[in-house]
Parts: C-alpha cells; structure tokens; sequence
C-alpha cells in the first residue's frame, strides 16, 4: 500500500460512514457519522482557514516588501485584517474588550463596531450594486435574436410587469383585467418556471451522485492531483 | 444612527463601491483591499468564536481525557499544512481525501433520497381530473419537466429520418423553449429584490448620512 | 303568639260586624298556608266560594306583618272567580297575617282574616348553570346547580328536568333525579341547534302546584374542540425503546387552560402516570421502553381542571430494527443508480466505445484558451463560492486539471482566485499536478493559484478589481454561485472576455445564461468533465447517469399512469420519509 | 432619432448605471405618489384592526432581520401607526435571532414619537426578544408573563399597567407577524390553528407565494406580501386617518422629509422596472435597425 493509493482507501472509508449510518441504524455507525458532521469537519475547516490567510499574508507581504504596483492597496489589505483580526481573535478566545459582540450596557466592541460600521455596509453595497447590473445585463440580453432568446425576453418583460403597480395599471382601464400582468408573472413562476427548475434539479442531483460515487471509487481524483502515481 | 463617525465611515466605504460603476480607480481599490482584511478579520473572530472555541478549546480545557478523539481532526487539520515541507507534502492529501471522501458519501445520499425521490414524486399527478387549474398548471408543469428531462439526454445518438431522433429532437426544441421562459422569468423576478437592495442603500445615504449630518449642526 | 295579634283581630271583628248584617258570606274557608316545597319566600291562599259573585264585586287581599300588624299592604287584587293565590317575596320564618275584602261598587261587602301563617325554608336551588358542555362531539349541555334542603323535611323529592327546543312549544321530561346531586348531563343533542330547559321540584307523589320551577335561558350545542384520532408508532431509527404517539387537538372556541394527561394502561388495567402537556404539542415521544412489550395509552384532556374527553389507544410495540424500513425507496434508487453507472463504467473500460453528443460549451474552452495565448492575457479561473463538501466544487475541479494543462502547454498565463480554503488547498495540488504531467512543472508558480478572502462579496470586490485591471482573455466561471455570479459575470462582459460558465445553481443560471457566452446548465456541468477527459470510465458514468434518467422518466410516467386509473402505491413507494 | 438608435446599438452602459441611480435617487426625494391599487389580502388587515377599539390589544412580532428591512420595516410602521392612532393596547415582541430585535427598537421608537399623547407601559409596551421559536409561541399560549418576565428595558412586567390585563393568548385579539422566512408560518399554523388568535402576517416578496397557501386554507385573516403590499397598506392607513395623512405627507415630502415609506419605495422600483423595461425595448428597436441595414460586421 503506497503512500498514494492510501488518500483514496482514506477517502472511500470515509464516504461509506454517512451512506451506512443512513441505512442501518446501528449505534457504533451513527455515532461516528454525527459526530464527523458535527465536530470533527468543522475543526479541519476552521484550520483550512487559517491556511488560507497565510497565503493572504504571504502574499501581500512579498508585494510590499518587492515594491510591485499596488503595494500600498497590500498595506491596506493586512491593516484592515491585523485591526479586525486582533480585536477578533482576542475577544473570541479571552472576551478581551468586551468580546465580539455587544457589551450588556449596549455599547459596542471595537470587533463589534467595526462589523456594523464598516464590514456589513460594504457587504449591503456590493449587493446593492447588482441592481445597475441586472439593468446592463437586461439591456444586452434580452434581443428578440432568435425564437430562444425571444421566449426570454417576453418572459421577462411579462413578469417585470406584473411586479410593480405601473403593469396592472395598462389594462386596468378594462373591467376586470385589472390585475392581468400580476396574473401572468404568478403563472410564468408557478409553472413554466417551477417544471423547467424542477427537471433542472433531477438531472442535477442524478449528475452530482454520479460525481460523488466516482470520487468514492477513486475514478474522480483530480481534486487532489490524480496523475501522482501514474 | 447616532454614531456619527461611524456613519460617515460607513458612507464614504459605500460611495468607494459605487464608484467602481464608474471605473476602476484609487478610491475604489482602497476600499476594496479594505473590505477583503476587515472581511478576513471577521472571520477570525467569528469562526474562532463560533467553531474553534465551543468545538474544541472549551471541550480539550474542561476535560481533556474525554475528547481525546478531537486531536484526531485537529492532526488532520494541521496535516493541511504539511505541503510547505517539500517531503511531507503527500500527507496533506490525508486530510483533503478524508474531508472530499466523507461529504462525497454525505451528498450522494442527500441528492438520491432528498431530491431526486421527492421531485419525481410531486410531478406525478393523475390526469383524470379536469379542473382548470389541472389544464394550466398541472398538465404543463408534467410535459415541462419531460421535456426538459429529454433534453439533458446526452447519449441519444440523433440520425437522420429515423422517427425515434425526430420525435426526440422535437421534445428537446420544447425543452429549449421551457428553459427559456423559465431564465427569462426568474430573471424578472429577481430585478424587485435587487432595487430593494439599492433603495436600503440610498435611504441610508440621504437620511442617516446627509440628514443626520444636518440634523446634528 | 295570638296576643300579640289582638289588636289586628279586634280590628277586623268590628269590620266584621259592621258589615255583617249582609247575605250570608260569598267566601268561606279562606286560609293561608306555607307553600310547600319552596325557599321560604312563598304563602298560598285559597278559600271558596258559597255563591255567584255579582257583577261590580272586586276582591282585594292583603297582608300585615307581626312587626306593625295593623298596617296592612295590598297584596292582589285576584279575579272574582279565582280561588288561590301563590303570595311570593316574603321573609322566612316571619308571622305574615291575610285579610279579604270583599266589595261591590266601592261598599264593603265582606271581610275575613287568615290564621296568621309563617312561611318556612324547606328547599332552594340556586345559581342554575346551565352551558354547553366541552366536548368534542359536539352533542351535550351540561346543567350545574346548589342544592340546600331542610332536614326535617321528613320526604322523598325529586328534580324533573324537561327541555325543548328553541322554536317547539312544550317541554318534554328528560330525566328525573335527586336534586342534591346538583349536576346532570343530557346528551344526545343536535350540534347547533338552541335549548330551553325547565326545572321543578316534585314530591315522590306527584307535582304540588305552586311548588318552585326554574327555567334556562337558550342554550346553543356547539362543538368546543376537535380531539381526534390518536396514533402511537414506533419510532424507527432508535435503540428499540421509544413510542411516538400522534393525535389531533384543535381549539374551536377558547379554552382557558387545556392540559393533556397522559398514562399508560397496563394489561391489567392498572395507569400509570406518564406525563402531562399542551394538547396544541399532537405529539409526544417516550423512550426508555422495553422493547418487544406492548403498551397502551390514555390520553384526558382536562379543562380548568375538570376532565372533558378522553382517548385510548390501540396496543404498540417499540421494535428495535437494524434496517429502517420506511428508507428502502432510498436503498432501492441507490443500488439501482450504483450498478446501473458501474455496469456501464465497465462495459465501457472493455473498450464499447459510447455515443454521447457534444455540449457546445465544451468546444468552446479550447477556443478561449488560444485566444487568450495569442494575446498573450490571463486566463481566469474561478471554481466558485463554495467549499468540497459541494460536488459542483469537485467537478470544477476536474475541468480545472484539464484547463491548467492547456495553459500548462501553451505557456498562458493563468490564476484561480479562491474564496473558500479548502477548495484553495485543493486547487493548489490540482494545478500543481497538471502542470506535472505537462511536463512543465517549472513553470508552475505558487501564485497561480491565490485565496482573497472568505466573504462572498469581498471575494467579488477583490476578482471584479482584478478583471478590470489586469483584463484577463477567458474567464471560466465554474461550480457553485450565489448572489455574486451576475456581479463576475456582468464586469467579465464589461472587459471583453470570452467567458464560459457552469453551475448547478438553479437560480443563477438566468444570470449567467444571459451573460456569459456559453453556460454549462446543472448536468452539464458534471458531464463536462467526462467529455474532456475521454477517460473511458468517465464516459461510462455519464451513460449511466442517462439510464437511470431514462427509468426515472418511465417510473414517471408510469406513475402518472397509475395515479389516473387511482392506484397509489407508486406514490406512497416513492414517498421520502 | 435615426442618430439615437446608431448610438443606442454599442451604448456605453455607464449611461444605463446613470439613469438607473437616477431613476432610484430622485423618487426618494420627490416622491410620485404614483396610484395604488389595494388587493382583497391587505384590505383584510385593515378591515379587522378597524373593528378593534381601545379596550382591545394586538400583539407585533418582529421576525425579520436588518437585511430585509426595506421591504419590512414599512409594513410593521404601517400596522403599528394605524394601531395606535385608533388606541389599540400594542404589544412588541422580536423572535427573529439576527437583529429582529433592534429593528424592533428602532421601528418603535420612531412611530412612538408620532403618538406625544400615548404613554409606554399604559397604551404600547416593547417586551425585547426571546430565543425559542416555537417553543416561546406555546408558552405564550399559556402565560405570557412567565416567558416576559421583564420588558426590553428590563422593567418588571408588574410595572407596566397595560399587561395586568394581558396573560396570555386569550387576551389579545390579533397578532401581526412581520417575518422574511418561517417564523410567520408557525404564527400562522400552529397559534392561529391551535390557539385560535386570528393572524395576519407581513412578509417579503420572495416568501410571498408560501403564504399564499396559509391565507387560503384560513390560518391567516390577511397578508401583506413584499413592498406593493406595504404602500397598499400606507394608503389605507392615509385615506383613513388625517393625522396619519399628515405624518406620511411629512415622510413622503419633498425635500428627502428624512423618512422611507413604502410608497416611496414602490415609486422607485415602478421608475426603474420602466427605466429597464424602456432600455429592452430600445435595444431591441436598435438590433432590429441595424439587422436591416448590415454596414457594419454582423456579429
């Protein structure tokens, strides 16, 4: 057993526990499963992150000390994560300054001031800026080009629509088709919408158990370089 | 908001963002190298608060003969780490094989029992029922999802004037024409949440920010 | 006792004489006596007429109390032809004296006194509830009373209960008991209809008129609850020691304080307290049963503390079972798909070449990567948000390996960005080894493959910054995306990029349908990279992949067949539990 | 117009961004007031709190967290500023773990300082947030004072004058569940169904058509379904109510009157669903244009 057929018996070993412990409810099979899930996962994660800042680090330290372009912005980079990091990780692990979150008398912790001051607007924005995009993306893609692209640009107009007063008010003046295009856009997401997304999902979940059995059986190895021992 | 230092810091990271839509400039690359070391700053107290603490360091500290079996993850956790030693490099795939391996189990139950059963399940339906609602809801939801199904085929072999090919490329042109109405709708759909988005966003500009500033001299 | 009546009789006597020179007395027998069987409050005159009275003559009666017996107060003034009156509202156990005055046209025509009379407590029935009782049929009143009685009443009574409803007429006998009981439930109602009930009190003999009665005001049967259909199963998946049990409890009008005892019947009869909750839980789970016993409950629903319905159910026996049953769908679909997949995995290692159509996204990679060569820019990789335990994440991978290696053979620049860090140390070996088998590992560099940071939207602050800045040629979009895939895929089309996407997300795929120029729709994502591969054993999985999606449509099918001819097992197989 | 369309075939999407936060901005400032059309589900709520008067009390709950507050944060105001106005006792509770309860706080505060005459503890009290779920809805149902000992600001709930008379369900004739996910449905189909307290529930868009099976099946009175449904309810409210009329006159006034309505927030999104809807059609005019006329390269 070389050292590179052993990740693949590790891997299979470890796909089986949570197949069996589904089927057969015996208590030396369950037991490890839960607790794979509930702990044993979650702390190779929270080391894999640990991993991943180092490389963030490295990074921007060989940036700033090689002078490249954009040196500064890496400066700004590990201020923001040293400031952040700091206050977080001493507040999580000895509830220094109060700890992360509020203090009982209601005035926040540097961790948490920084949170609600600067890292949840900028993540509210970023998401707000998806609204310029969803304009500029309908503007190029909804072109009658073909019967397809036709179908997805009536579709869309169909439900905008029907999602503010202004559809409704089109037909409103005649008598009980007031509210048609808000009928039309229920319709198009009831049912159009739901078989399409329906078959979508079985064929995804088919394809996906088709991977998931591959990388049981070693065939699917490239996520850890398959060629190694070739 | 009366905190109105954090109220402008808030407001001028907002307009760094938006200015991107402009273009890429100094004052947007600021914030966003910004953004990404708070964001990983964040997750350091919050992972290391919510996992790494309650998972491991309270249970080693309070009883550190019963958990022993919590080192093991943690030796697997560490093992990530073996690739900057050029010789103990392959032992990182331990760790990786054992996490893929077990969530590859995990899913491939999840994805057969959780969804394939029910979807196929609920798109069953008796035909003998002739309410309207069977006619425009029902009956079209069976065919969308055949023919979206066809569609996905991918090893029928399509030969030219034989029956079973036309009748199978026909279903597949229905499928197209599902998935179609099907993008474009949800595309549409989504459009109102996104504008709520940037409302939250203005709203917070003109009133906490410019107003709370007027408010306050 | 008669002398302190002695001014009161001399009175009388002189009216007597007075008026005694008129015909001979018209009423005789004029008494007054206790009425019987009533709280003490009542006196029942009667007396007899010796002739016809005339015309004009009027009656008037009146009553004087031991306290100013010379008063006397108007009691009635009864019809000429009458010849009882039931005197009510009086003290107990006070000396009342009756006079008659007998008039024709306002001139005394006769006078007579009454022994003096004391009215004595001999029963009362008092605060008569009368409500519709809790049930959950919906069928019962419930009458509620407080029965005081003399001691020395010396006989047997009873208590008749009659009622009628709301629109009939009369009364008709329910029941007769013994009113110290002081609660009677009649049942057998209507729902909803109104009832009027009409109490009265009879001496074993038969009804003394003027005795006490009482009547209800209308009373409407409703039902108060629903609490119905109670089911104790096994639980499956346990060590064989645990009961659930089900039932169905709805509020119909409020209840002040519903509370459920639960207690096991033992074979032999005997409860045993098990425990009390809300009725609104519907269920309840024991364990720590033994197993292969069979068991009974009980279930009381006690309202304000007094019980109002009761439920016993069938025997259950709590079984161990190593294999739960209600999974075999899931097994079967399981064992279908794996030996369907490896069949054809092996068919097709055997050398059968299998048939499996392009996908016209997959031509396209190739086409990205030259261009990005010739123009000497970067090629972008970004294997999505999401970290291994998401098997798109895996499958990004694998068509990541294929990529790497072309990049790898050209000498194209090349960097995959990472959000999530496992799929970043992942990443890192998958490149590291393409560029291995390439035979160009010195040109892999570390920074190829680099992590941003862990939030979704810094993540795409920091890759939409990259694009625009360093312009890469071709951007592959590929696994799992949320919210941010129209922000990557909208500035990717900004800068000019060829840009191929692939996910299984059902809700981005608009977004990247309508931005991207080619887009790997859910299974085509994980069919991409067996056709990149050409590894036999790949292809073999995707034609097992087709077949099981052929059985599942025939299964589908067949289903709908059923369903319309009305036979369901097929459903209830497939249903998930 | 010939030169608009050669220009609107490789318009420069900057245009678009521009028009777009345009077309967002200025509703927010100068409102439109564009007309609502009130459906059956929100005039239900409306109706039932119009037939409560002062001896009754509604309970609020706040099931939603920051980010779905523009689409909530108009609904739980509406409801409560028409509550107070009629004198209606007004319970607040926040069962949403993340934040509920400083929406909760904040929506509060700013409807109380419209209602100078109203005192807290006697006419509407603020009883913090309790972590639970469904298991604080049972114990509701059975003794709120035991599951609220004490209010937000951990008052005593002997204190507060107006809950000696509230103990439970029983108490109470509604309960409006302002909720993003599920927290609504358990008001809907375990308090309303077991407990009988009528329920109405104020929810967001994309959770709406869920809730659709609640209204029908009688769990829930009405519902109040993403932002339309919100300005439905603020007109009712302003038709209603003069003094109300003139509070969202002041909110919704020119200027940026330092307020957000739903109204306003519906006035947005009508302008830019047109502003996108009037980009298709243009683009489409331009691509059909130029298919006729190929003198440049066809792409």
């Amino acid at each position: 057993m070389n050292k590179y057929k052993f990740p693949l018996v590790l891997c299979f070993f470890f796909g089986t526990i949570p197949i069996v412990a589904h089927f057969v409810n015996v208590e030396w099979v369950t037991a490890p499963s839960k607790a794979l899930n509930d702990t044993w996962m979650p702390i190779i994660y929270v080391f894999a992150i640990l991993l991943g800042i180092v490389n963030v680090v490295q990074n921007s330290w060989t940036k700033i000390k090689r002078r490249e372009q954009g040196w500064f912005y890496a400066v700004v980079l590990l201020a923001g994560l040293f400031s952040m990091g700091f206050f977080g990780f001493t507040g999580a692990i000895w509830d220094t300054f109060g700890g992360t979150n509020l203090r009982p008398d209601g005035s926040a912790t540097p961790f948490h001031w920084m949170a609600t001051h600067m890292f949840i607007p900028l993540q509210s924005t970023m998401f707000a800026l998806l609204s310029f995009y969803v304009a500029s993306a309908a503007y190029r893609a909804f072109r009658a080009r073909n019967l397809s692209a036709t179908l997805l640009l009536i579709a869309g107009v169909f439900v905008m629509l029907g999602r503010v007063p202004f559809g409704d008010m089109i037909f409103s003046w005649l008598p009980g088709a007031e509210n048609t295009f808000s009928g039309i856009t229920e319709w198009l997401m009831d049912c159009p919408n739901a078989a399409a997304q329906r078959a979508i999902m079985i064929g995804a979940a088919l394809g996906a158990a088709s991977m998931a059995l591959k990388v049981l059986l070693g065939i699917e190895r490239s996520y850890m370089g398959k060629e190694q021992e070739d | 908001m009366d905190d109105l230092v954090g109220v402008w810091v808030a407001a001028l990271l907002t307009l760094g963002l938006f200015s991107f839509l402009y273009k890429d400039n100094p004052y947007f690359r600021f914030t966003e190298a910004l953004f990404a070391g708070i964001s990983l700053g964040y997750y350091i107290g919050n992972e290391l608060g919510n996992t790494l603490r309650p998972n491991l360091l309270e249970p080693l500290r309070q009883d550190f003969s019963g958990n022993l079996h919590l080192l093991i993850p943690t030796a697997m956790g560490i093992l990530l780490y073996a690739r900057y030693k050029k010789s103990l490099a392959w032992l990182g795939k331990y760790s990786l094989a054992a996490y893929v391996g077990y969530y590859a189990g995990y899913n491939m139950i999840l994805k057969l029992h959780g969804e394939v059963l029910p979807q196929i399940q609920s798109t069953i339906l008796p035909l003998n029922q002739f309410s309207a609602k069977f006619f425009h809801t029902d009956l079209i939801i069976l065919i969308g999802v055949l023919a979206v199904l066809v569609y996905f085929f991918f090893s029928k072999e399509v030969k030219e004037g034989e029956l079973s090919s036309q009748v199978f490329a026909k279903v597949s042109v229905l499928g197209t024409w599902f998935l179609m109405v099907s993008f474009g709708a949800a595309f549409g759909y989504t459009v109102m949440a996104r504008i709520s988005l940037l409302i939250g966003r203005f709203n917070f500009l003109l009133n906490d920010w410019i107003l709370g500033t007027f408010a306050r001299f | 006792m008669i002398n302190n009546w002695l001014p009161a009789l001399i009175l009388s006597l002189i009216v007597c004489l007075v008026v005694q020179e008129a015909e001979a007395s018209l009423i005789s027998e004029f008494a007054a006596i206790d009425t019987p069987l009533d709280n003490g409050t009542g006196v029942t005159l009667n007396w007899r007429w010796g002739g016809l009275p005339s015309e004009g003559m009027r009656l008037r009666i009146e009553r004087s109390t031991i306290s100013n017996p010379g008063q006397f107060d108007l009691v009635e003034q009864p019809s000429p032809s009458s010849q009882t009156l039931y005197d009510q509202g009086l003290a107990a156990d006070q000396e009342y004296l009756y006079r008659f005055t007998l008039t024709d046209d306002d001139h005394i025509v006769e006078v007579g006194v009454s022994s003096p009379v004391t009215p004595r407590f001999d029963i009362d029935l008092a605060n008569l509830e009368v409500t519709d009782a809790l049930d959950a049929s919906g069928d019962s009143i419930a009458l509620n009373w407080q029965w005081r009685q003399r001691k020395d009443l010396g006989f047997h009574l009873l208590l008749l209960i009659e009622r009628k409803e709301s629109e009939a007429e009369d009364f008709f006998e329910v029941a007769k008991i013994d009113p110290a009981i002081g609660s009677f439930l009649d049942n057998g109602l209507i729902e909803g209809s109104n009832y009027h009930y009409r109490l009265t009190i009879l001496r074993a003999e038969g009804f003394e008129p003027g005795s006490a009665r009482w009547l209800s005001s209308a009373v409407t049967v409703r039902r108060n609850f629903v609490f119905e259909t109670l089911q104790v199963n096994d639980i499956r998946n346990d060590q064989g020691d645990g009961l659930e049990l089900r039932w169905r409890f709805r509020q119909l009008d409020s209840l002040t304080s519903p509370l459920l005892h639960i207690e096991r019947v033992a074979s032999d009869g005997s409860l045993s307290k098990v425990a009390e909750v809300a009725p609104a839980d519907e269920r309840f789970t024991e364990t720590g049963l033994t197993e292969n016993q069979p068991y009974c409950y009980r279930l009381t629903l006690f309202e304000a503390g007094k019980p109002v319905a009761m439920l016993t159910s069938a025997e259950a026996v709590p079984v161990y079972t190593v294999f739960n049953p209600d999974r075999f769908n899931a097994l079967f679909l399981f064992v279908l798909f794996c030996s369907i997949v490896l069949w054809l995995i092996n068919t097709s290692r055997r050398g059968k070449d299998l048939f499996i159509r392009r996908i016209a996204g997959l031509n396209a990679i190739e086409d990205a990567i030259g261009r990005a060569t010739e123009m000497g820019r970067k090629i972008l990789y970004i294997p999505g948000i999401m970290s291994m335990d998401e098997v798109q994440t895996i499958a990004s991978l694998s068509i990541l390996g294929y990529v790497a290696r072309y990049a790898a053979d050209y000498d194209t620049l090349f960097e995959v960005p990472n959000k999530d860090p496992i799929t970043f140390a992942a990443a890192r070996e998958t490149v590291r080894e393409a560029f291995l088998t390439a035979g160009k590992s010195d040109k892999y560099r570390e920074d190829m493959v680099t992590y941003i940071t862990y939030d979704q939207f810094a993540y795409t602050a920091s890759v939409c910054g990259k694009m625009v800045r360093e312009r890469p040629a071709a951007n592959f979009l590929i696994g799992s995306f949320y919210a941010e895939s129209l922000l990557l895929a909208e500035t990717g089309q900004l800068t000019g990029a060829i840009q191929i996407a692939g996910t299984a997300e059902v809700h981005q795929l608009p977004f990247f349908v309508c931005a991207c120029d080619y887009t790997l729709i859910g299974e085509e994502l994980y069919a991409a990279s067996a056709y990149i591969s050409k590894d036999p054993l790949m292809v073999g999985s995707i034609k097992g992949q087709d077949w099981v999606k052929a059985i599942l449509i025939g299964v589908l099918l067949l289903g709908v067949i059923l369903e319309t001819a009305g036979v369901h097992w097929l459903t209830a197989f497939l249903q998930a539990k | 117009m010939k030169a608009l369309l050669d220009r609107l075939e490789d318009l420069d999407r900057r245009w678009i961004y521009l028009i777009v936060g345009v077309g967002a901005l200025l509703p927010l400032i100068y409102p439109l007031n564009l007309p609502v059309t009130i459906t059956p589900p929100v005039r239900n709520i409306y109706d039932y709190i119009e037939k409560l008067g002062p001896e009754d009390a509604v309970i609020v709950s706040f099931d939603y967290g920051p980010s779905t507050g523009p689409e909530n944060d108009p609904m739980a105001e509406a409801v409560m500023r028409h509550i107070l106005a009629r004198g209606i006792k007004l319970v607040v509770i926040a069962l949403y773990p993340l934040g509920g309860v400083t929406m909760s706080q904040l929506s509060l505060d700013r409807v109380a300082k419209e209602f100078p005459e109203l005192t807290y503890g006697k006419d509407y009290v603020n009883l913090g947030y309790k972590s639970g779920g469904i298991a604080v809805l049972k114990a509701m149902g059975q003794d709120l004072h035991t599951i609220f000992p004490m209010d937000l600001a951990k008052r005593p709930i002997a204190d507060l004058p107006m809950m000696q008379k509230i103990k439970s369900y029983k108490d109470l004739k509604l309960a409006v569940s302002i909720a993003t996910g599920i927290i609504g449905e358990w008001w809907a189909n375990l308090v309303n169904a077991q407990y009988g307290l009528p329920v109405a529930v104020g929810c967001t868009a994309v959770s709406a058509p869920k809730y659709y099976a609640y209204l029908r099946s009688g769990n829930m009175l009405g519902l109040m379904g993403g932002l339309k449904a919100a300005s439905e309810y603020e007109k009712l409210v302003m038709d209603g109510y003069p003094a109300l009329r003139r509070i969202y006159e002041r909110l919704n006034g020119p200027g940026a009157g330092g307020g957000y309505t739903a109204i306003k927030g519906m006035d947005v999104q009508s302008v830019v669903h047109l502003i996108i809807i009037a980009f298709i059609v243009l683009g489409n005019l331009a691509y059909f244009r130029s298919r006729k006329r190929p003198h440049h390269s066809e792409e």
